[in-house]
Formats: structure tokens, C-alpha cells, sequence
């Protein structure tokens, strides 16, 4: 089965608003799925309006993390391994002890469960958070001095 | 006045506060728990902040975490709705500490009220009559013995921490007395972590009723008449109105200057309400007092025109009231139904899931108030409570006839609800002529379902 | 398999309104999937209430005929070759032209285009109404001196 | 009272007078087109009767069927709501000889009042000012030309037995009246099969002011004050709202009283409404009266607490009004949008088809008439109004921010509708101001469209 095959099997699950598609000969398999869609979301339609009546910055400013507290893994493709750390509280992301300091960790530093990564400022308790996971850290997700929510993810760590 | 508030709540009094500030032209942070993450009111808010996983206790009742979000948005002002923290005087002073003001009455006021016991002192100190009981903590089952025989059976064991019926029995000799004391005991430590009793004179066939109260910082405080809240199951407000259909105009001239009284005994400031019970046509008794915006507030506002949390927010801000007792002449009759998702056929078991069909009635003299919608997935985690309909009309004739079109209108499915019920109630010739108690519900329940 | 049997297998589905379908024949396996409907109009509800102010005959006491004015073709199962002549207006069935007197027609009875089945009364005129149609009257069913709406189906005819 | 009313009718309209209905305990017999067989207001009816297909000269302007229903399901009056047949006298006289009564005026006052002629010859009888004009049909162009050099130019054109627009042309000089003429005449006729046309002297910048009227058969005529619907788009309301920002009490006081005068003179019953041009802040003309209940209703029920609605049915009952003018005291601001199916960024261009997602605003303050609901199918063959979403609120300040909030929160898709413009219109300042006349909008959306 080439490319164009599956292109129009593709086409085909669109068009058809198939779910899945699984397909065996002898020694070839493909299987293709789409999301399932639940209620009126799929419907395209002018967004909720932006709040017109006085100066604001938009809703949801802080990005919204999909992954709950804790370090979890991570669903996209190209992270597929890796593990996320997340923020177990709401405060101020400080990725160094003090301004001017080297930060706790950055890409490529190796870290074990124990191993405190950053400082999360709130109600002016300044907490330090351990990785909870053994790995390297891949990317630092959080920016310092920036805010964070519940949940947030703050880096992503390749597991060892 | 504040440039930013955060609405430490969730659900219909999230976006009843919402839509006040939106109206002032005050941005808005918005808290929300995991569970809530697809709310779709929260797209009002000018900014959301996650505060934790969907139980309450790490999310919607965790006060570090608010007053943290609180400070990274830089609100300067928190409005705590009801529920949750609303009636936590550690948690006014936690916000205020922070620099973040607490919409609402000062704690000492919170606690004074807050708490049974002094709040009963307050009401003879104010000459407010109180139902005869214990005058204090029980000591002992034998101490309670003692009153209850004093007082007369039946006694009502009250739980000093107490709310929403935990920790309440009705005992009617000593046996059944000492039984009751230990059960209301363990409930009350569980639910308030207070084993703290007392014991009342049970009123029999009471109304429950009760003052909306306004004060602002310079010692203005305005009472907004009464709102009738008889109509209840366990001690569940399921129907509100205004104004009573059960009063004269003698005895409810005397509870709106009752809480007055307590009001200004107690420094009382922002909203608040006094909550009596009334039997017969003459005799009352102050109960208890609610330091924050109720969940039947609205209809105050309708019969009224005041709207109660830009009130609050004004009060808050520093603002004067802006009107005097004169100014209020409330005009018609307002109603509110709740409607919880429950099913009233399988023992108002609580039925959560997605709201597949959600056909609400409108038109003239209706007022809705709610935060979901079709697609709207009830959370098992919180209150069941889905909407609030309100009707707003010239005579209680009139307010009667509207609510029952609106609710043979209201169509919510599968979501099992109240309206069922609702609609019987506004059938029954004794809610009708107003003829009704706090027990009348339980009573013409036990007979039917 | 090919991607045109592919393709009718999901025309067969789409048209039939299909889950799902497995097939296997020796080492070849297709499985193929749409999405469960969800949404408003597939749950089971409990219906608009009975109107309880009032006392009340229920809502759409007439039957509501699934067909438009005219005559045209049953749909059912069982009446699949039978044409149902409708009504053009809104008034009251009359059988036959007075009290007493013999049906127009009945069950068995031929028609034509031009011959008069019935009468509908509304706003005192008497309005005969044509078959419409070539054929043998299967069924009556409109009942005389009821009520009749637009689209209502009057009989049913086998036509010639 | 009746025992059973038809409702001729569809949509929003039709909704509204079977909630009065209900509320009022009257049966209620509900037609339907075969395009709006599914609609869901018509299971409130007690019965429904199918009278043609989707086209409404088919269906809702097919007096003869909607009357063979009336007779079959035994109702002895009818309300034709606004649209449709609603202002013929003919069918009025109909529905009588049938022994239905017509909830609406007497024919004769239908009559005198529908034909632009002979209401201007009212008001000039009743000492009411009219707009200089022709005083009569135009002859001939020649006849024309001299009438507009006498009342000088710019003059407009109007159809006499016009209505939203069609048959109108403004002209300002000689050569665009003849040309122009010519198009109304042809207009007209195919309108309305009447090419008669008269000539008005253009009032420049007006404001359109409409007086409510209701007068029962004993003689009680009551004004319930003014609507302003000055927010127009090719004569189309678009927002209305009462009190009128533009008005000051004297001139208020006038058209009021002008009102009532021509109301007495035409020997008008029922509900109507008197429509004004308003110039400058004094100079006002009588312009024509609407025979009918109008789509703004509501904004009058707001503001005096009265029920249209109820009203009509009540004085076609032979009911006395149960008020007189002193018991009128209009309290707040009350404004209306409609909401329309169309999409303003495309020439206003119907948008029919499904509402996959209709989630309307609601709180403190809030009506919405709607008929539509998700998973309503809009069909191009009606009125593309799909809601009337109205705010009521203590002062004009605050409804203007209550609407504000409201449009925002308003989430309809993926229907194109006017909401969008609202939110716009809303934050002009020539709106806020209430600074604004009839071709404001037009001369706006010609600068942003």
C-alpha cells in the first residue's frame, strides 16, 4: 500500500466521518483513527467575543496545562518518553535560589526524585519543589519570575 | 473602587459575580478546579487560575492557593459567593492580611454571628426574642436532661457549628434525648470538626423567614424586607419568596427592626441576613445569622431593584450605600424555584452526567440564573443545584400562574431534576394559599413519593 | 481488497447509518468505525410536560399526518403501492352528501381523477374533493363529521 | 372570559401569546405551516391544526383555513399577533361573522387608522401635528412637482398603503421626483396591489417616538408612555427602548396626550400604537398608527409592570382596563435588540438553517422572547428575528451596561446574526449618549461596512 492509498483512505474517513479504519493484507496492516466528537464543539462558530466594555487582557492568559499535578506522561508525538513536572501549587516560578544565581537545573542537567528544580513563591512562602522523577531534564517549560497555576507544566524530563 | 476582583467560587454565584462585575467595568480572575476546566462561564473571566483537582478540599476550599492566585493576578479584592469559604471569618482575615479584600463583614462580625451561642447573646442583649433553650454548651446528658425538662418536650439538639441540618435531632423524652445527643455529636465533629451542642424549645409548625440586611462603613444599614423560605426538605431550601405570604404586616414590620437591631449590635457591615422562625401570625424567634450573599438573594433584587453584589462591592470598595430605608419600596411578588439535578422519585439521589437538552422558559416577569447549558457535564463532585428560576410579577397570584407555565416550559433531559417536584408544589392548594411550614414538604412527601 | 470496495463498503454504511464493520477472508481484514451520534436528538427524554393549570384535551388531538396535501405515496411497510389522497384544507369529514345517505365511497370502491370521495366543510361551504387519482379504495381513514386538518390523510387508494 | 383562543401565528410572537394564555388558564389552539410542524412552542398548545404548506400565503395569510381552524376546534376568539394578517380589517370582519372574535381593534378603527390619508385627516381633526405634505394622493407628476416646490425641497415620496420602507424615496429637486415617482408607484403596486402615493415634507435628523395605547370598550383610554426605536436600518427597528433619551417632559407630555386624543377620535380600542417623528427637541408629528401589538411590546411591560398581552385578550373579552392613567408609573430604563438571523458583514443576508449552539444570556434584569432553541432549523420562508433579548434596569446607565454584558455573553453559532452589531452599536457614543436619529445607523454603517 503506497501513499496515495492511504491518502485516499484518508479522504475517505473524512468525507465519511469514519472513526477508524484497519485494513490486514497478508503482511501489510494500516490502521487510521480520528478523535471522536462529542456534542456541539464541532460545529465552527465565532468565538465567545472578546470582553469589550473595559481594557482587559484576554481570558485564560496563563497558558492552559493539560496534565494534572505531579509528573506524568507527556501525549504528544515527538515527546512521546518524555515526563512532565508539574506545578503542585499556585505562585511565582523562581528557576534560581536568588536573582543573579545559576538556575536549579536547564536543559540537559540529570536529576533524581529528591533533586529541588525550582522555587514556586506563594503568599510569600518560598517553596521548593523536587523533580519527583529520575531523568534528564529536556526543556524548561516554565519562565522565571512568571506566574503559574495548579497543574502547570513546568519541565519536560526524560525519564531514565 | 477595586480594579480587579477574584471570584473565589464556582458555578451560578461564579457568574452571578461575574455579570455584576462586568456591569461595573471591574476586571475579573476566576479560580477553577480541574474539574471545572471546560465551565463555560469561565470565558467571561478577564483571566482563569487553576487552583487544584476537583475535590473542594484541595481546590475550591483551599485558602492558600486562592489568596496565591489572587496575588499573581493582582486582584485587590476576593469575592467568596456562598459555600465554600464565604462564612470562614480565618479566611476574611487571610485575604485582608494579604492586601486582598474580603467582600464582605469584618471577621470579628463573622464570628460574633457565626457562631450560635453568641449570636443568641447578642439577640437578648439586642431584645430580639430567642427560641428558649440551653443558654450555652451542654455539659453534660444529664445537664441536658435537666433543660430539656425545663423547656418542655419536644427539644431540638442544634449543633453549634452547624448548617444545612447536620447535627440537628428532635427529641421528645429523655431517652431519646440521650441517644440523640451522642449521634449529633459525631456528626457535628465530623462535618465542623465542633462536637459543640445546645439544646432549643422545639417551635412546632414554624415559617422560616428571613431579613436581607445591608450596611455600609459609615452606619447606614438598610433592611430589604423578607424573604419566606418555608418551603424545605431536611432543612434544604427548595422555594423562596417575597414577600411572605405568611406574615402581618405588624409582625414583619417588627423582624425587619429586629435585625436591624442585631445588625447594628453586632458593627454588622456588607450584606447579611437574619433568619427567624415564625409561628403563627405573631410570635418569632431569631435562629441564626448568614454573613454572606445567599443563595436566594435574587429575589430580594426583584422586588426590590437592588442588585445585592454590586451592593456588596460598593460596601466593600468603601462606597456609601447610596439610598436610605425610605428609598426601598419593593413592588410585586418574586418566587424562586431551585432546580437541583436530583431525582425526587429515588430519594433526591444527586444525577450527574452531561445535559443532553436544556430548554429553560423566558418571556416576561422570568429571571434565570444559571451556569450550564446543552452539553453542560454535571460534576458528582459539587452542589446540585443547576439553575435558579425566578418569576417576578404584580400580585403572588399572578408570580404563581407565571412559575407553573415556566416550568411545564422547562425541559432538561436525561438529567433527572426538581422541576417534577416543582411543579406539583405550585398545584398544591396549600402552597397556593400560603398556608405552609417548614415541614409541610416532608410531611405531604412522606404521603406521596 | 481494493480501495473502490473500500469505498462501497462505506457508501453501505453511511447509507444504512452503520457503526461498524468487520470483515475477514483469509489473511485480508477490514474493520471500519463512524461515530456513535451522540448529541440532543438521540437521547431519550421525558417529555414536554402535561399542562396541569387547565383542563385540557392533549396537545395535537388530530393526528398529525406525516404527508403533504395531495395525493402520494405511502411509505410504510405494509402499504408500500398505496397512494393516500390528503386534505386540501382545514374543515370538517363528511362521508357522504347528507345524514343518512350512502358513502361517497368505501373500501373496494374504483375511482377516478374526477370522482368526488368526500366533503369538507369549512366556513359553511361544502367543498367536494376529487380522488385525484385511478384506483381502488383500500381504506378509509378519516372519520365523518371529524375534523380534518392540512396534509391530512383521508384514504388510501391501490392505484391502476 | 374566552374560553379557547387561536393563536395566528408563528415564532416568538406566537410563544408570547400562549404564555399569556396559560398564565390566564385559556385553552389554546396553535396553527402551523407544514415547515414549522417541528417547532417545539407548539407543544405548549393544548392543540394544534396544520393549515398548509410553508409559504405563508399558503399557511399564515390563508384567512379562510386559519378560520375553518378556529371553527373546528371551537375557539371563540383569535390573536393574530404582529405580521401577517394582523392589520386586515378584512379578516377582522371575518373572524366576527364567524363568531371568533379578533382580539385587536374594531375594523372600522382598522381602517381609518390603516390608510395614511385618512389618519393624517384624523390628527388634523384632532388638533395633533402631521408632517406638511400633500394632503391627499398625488394626481399627477405635474400635481407633484408644485406640491413639492410649495413645501419645499427635500420631500419624501410614501406609499399610502406602505409599511417598512417599500414605496419610500427622498427627493431634492425636480428631476429625482418624476424618476423616483415613477419607482414608487411600480413598488407600491407590487407591494401592496395599491400604487397610490402621497408627498411629505422630509423632516431632517428625526427621531421616531411611538406612544402605546390601550383602551377598553367602556371608554378608559391609557398611554403606557413612550418607546424610542430611532436605532433603524432601512427603517427597520433595530433597537427600541423606553423612556426615549431624546425627549424632554414637555414634548413627552405632548405626544402622549396627542396620542390619547387621536386614540379617542378613531374610537380605537384595544392595543395600539401611535407613531411620532420627533425633530429638534420640541417639534414632533404624528406620522401612523399601528393597529396592532407591536414586536417592541415588551419594552413597555418593563417599564409599567402592565401585560400586553393579557390586556388585548382582556379588553376583547369586554373586560374593563382594571387601571386608569394614574396608576401608570413607569420605573427604570427598559431597552430591546432583536436579534436577526442575518449577517451584518454581508448585506444583512438571511442566515437560515440550524442553531448548533444557542446559549442567550440571563441574571438580574434579563428577558429573552425566543422561540429557537439548539437544534432549531431556521427556515428562509419567515421573519429572520430569532430573539428579543431586553434589559430593565434602575437608570439608562445601568441597562446600557447590563446589555453590554449580556451581548457578550450571547453565543449563537453557526447562525450569522446581529448580535455582533449590537455589541458594536452599544459602544457608541452617539448611543450611549442617546444622540442619535433614524439614519444614524445607516450614515455609520456606510462608513464601517
Amino acid at each position: 500500500m503506497d501513499i496515495e492509498q492511504v491518502r485516499e483512505l484518508v479522504q475517505l474517513m473524512v468525507d465519511n466521518d469514519l472513526l477508524s479504519i484497519s485494513l490486514r493484507n497478508g503482511t501489510e496492516q494500516i490502521t487510521l483513527r480520528r478523535p471522536e466528537r462529542t456534542g456541539p464543539p464541532h460545529v465552527s462558530y465565532e468565538p465567545m467575543p472578546a470582553i469589550h466594555s473595559m481594557p482587559v487582557h484576554p481570558a485564560s492568559a496563563l497558558p492552559l496545562p493539560p496534565a494534572p499535578a505531579g509528573s506524568k506522561p507527556v501525549e504528544t508525538e515527538a515527546d512521546a518518553h518524555l515526563v512532565a513536572i508539574t506545578s503542585p501549587m499556585v505562585g511565582t516560578f523562581y528557576g534560581s535560589s536568588h536573582p543573579g544565581s545559576p538556575p536549579f537545573v536547564h536543559s540537559g542537567t540529570a536529576v533524581t526524585p529528591d533533586k529541588v528544580v525550582c522555587i514556586i513563591e506563594a503568599m510569600k512562602v518560598f517553596n521548593e519543589i523536587p523533580a519527583d522523577v529520575s531523568g534528564t531534564i529536556e526543556k524548561v517549560l516554565a519562565v522565571n519570575e512568571q506566574p503559574v497555576e495548579f497543574g502547570q507544566r513546568l519541565f519536560l524530563v526524560r525519564p531514565h | 473602587m477595586f480594579e480587579r476582583i477574584l471570584i473565589a467560587n464556582r458555578g451560578e454565584i461564579a457568574l452571578r459575580v461575574l455579570r455584576a462585575c462586568r456591569e461595573m467595568g471591574i476586571e475579573t480572575v476566576c479560580v477553577f478546579s480541574e474539574e471545572d476546566r471546560d465551565a463555560s462561564y469561565l470565558k467571561l473571566a478577564n483571566r482563569t487560575v487553576c487552583i487544584g483537582p476537583g475535590a473542594a478540599r484541595e481546590s475550591y476550599l483551599k485558602s492558600d492557593r486562592i489568596i496565591a492566585a489572587a496575588e499573581i493576578a493582582n486582584a485587590d479584592a476576593l469575592h467568596p459567593g456562598y459555600g465554600f469559604l464565604a462564612e470562614s471569618a480565618a479566611f476574611a482575615d487571610k485575604c485582608r492580611e494579604s492586601n486582598i479584600e474580603f467582600i464582605g463583614p469584618t471577621a470579628e462580625a463573622m464570628r460574633q454571628l457565626g457562631d450560635k451561642a453568641s449570636a443568641r447573646e447578642l439577640a437578648k442583649k439586642s431584645k430580639v426574642p430567642t427560641v428558649p433553650g440551653s443558654d450555652g454548651l451542654i455539659e453534660s446528658p444529664d445537664d441536658a436532661a435537666a433543660t430539656a425538662r425545663k423547656l418542655g418536650y419536644p427539644v431540638m439538639i442544634k449543633a453549634t457549628a452547624g448548617g444545612g441540618g447536620r447535627g440537628m435531632r428532635i427529641a421528645r423524652n429523655d431517652a431519646e434525648l440521650r441517644t440523640f445527643l451522642e449521634q449529633s455529636e459525631r456528626e457535628s465533629k465530623a462535618a465542623f470538626n465542633d462536637g459543640g451542642l445546645y439544646l432549643e424549645k422545639y417551635v412546632e409548625r414554624p415559617r422560616h423567614v428571613e431579613v436581607q440586611i445591608v450596611a455600609d462603613h459609615s452606619g447606614h444599614v438598610v433592611h430589604l424586607h423578607e424573604r419566606d423560605c418555608s418551603m424545605q426538605r431536611r432543612y434544604q431550601k427548595l422555594i423562596e419568596e417575597s414577600p411572605s405570604p405568611g406574615l402581618d404586616a405588624r409582625t414583619r414590620d417588627d423582624l425587619c427592626k429586629s435585625a436591624i437591631r442585631l445588625c447594628k449590635a453586632a458593627g454588622y457591615t456588607n450584606a447579611g441576613t437574619f433568619e427567624f422562625l415564625v409561628a403563627g401570625k405573631r410570635e418569632y424567634y431569631f435562629i441564626e445569622a448568614n454573613t454572606r450573599i445567599q443563595v436566594e438573594h435574587p429575589v430580594t433584587e426583584l422586588v426590590t431593584g437592588i442588585d445585592l453584589i454590586k451592593t456588596q462591592i460598593r460596601i466593600a470598595a468603601g462606597e456609601p450605600l447610596g439610598f436610605a430605608q425610605k428609598d426601598i419600596k419593593p413592588v410585586g411578588a418574586a418566587i424562586e424555584c431551585r432546580i437541583n439535578a436530583e431525582d425526587p422519585a429515588n430519594g433526591f439521589r444527586p444525577s450527574a452526567g452531561t445535559i443532553a437538552r436544556f430548554r429553560p422558559p423566558g418571556g416576561f416577569g422570568v429571571r434565570l440564573d444559571t451556569h450550564v447549558h446543552e452539553g453542560y457535564r454535571i460534576s458528582p463532585k459539587y452542589d446540585s443545584m443547576i439553575a435558579k428560576l425566578l418569576v417576578h410579577r404584580a400580585t403572588r397570584e399572578e408570580a404563581i400562574a407565571c412559575m407553573r407555565r415556566c416550568l411545564d416550559e422547562f425541559d432538561v433531559a436525561p438529567t433527572k431534576t426538581t422541576i417534577g417536584l416543582h411543579r406539583q408544589i405550585f398545584q398544591m392548594d396549600a402552597f397556593v394559599n400560603g398556608e405552609f411550614d417548614t415541614g409541610f414538604l416532608e410531611r405531604t412527601l412522606a404521603g406521596n413519593f
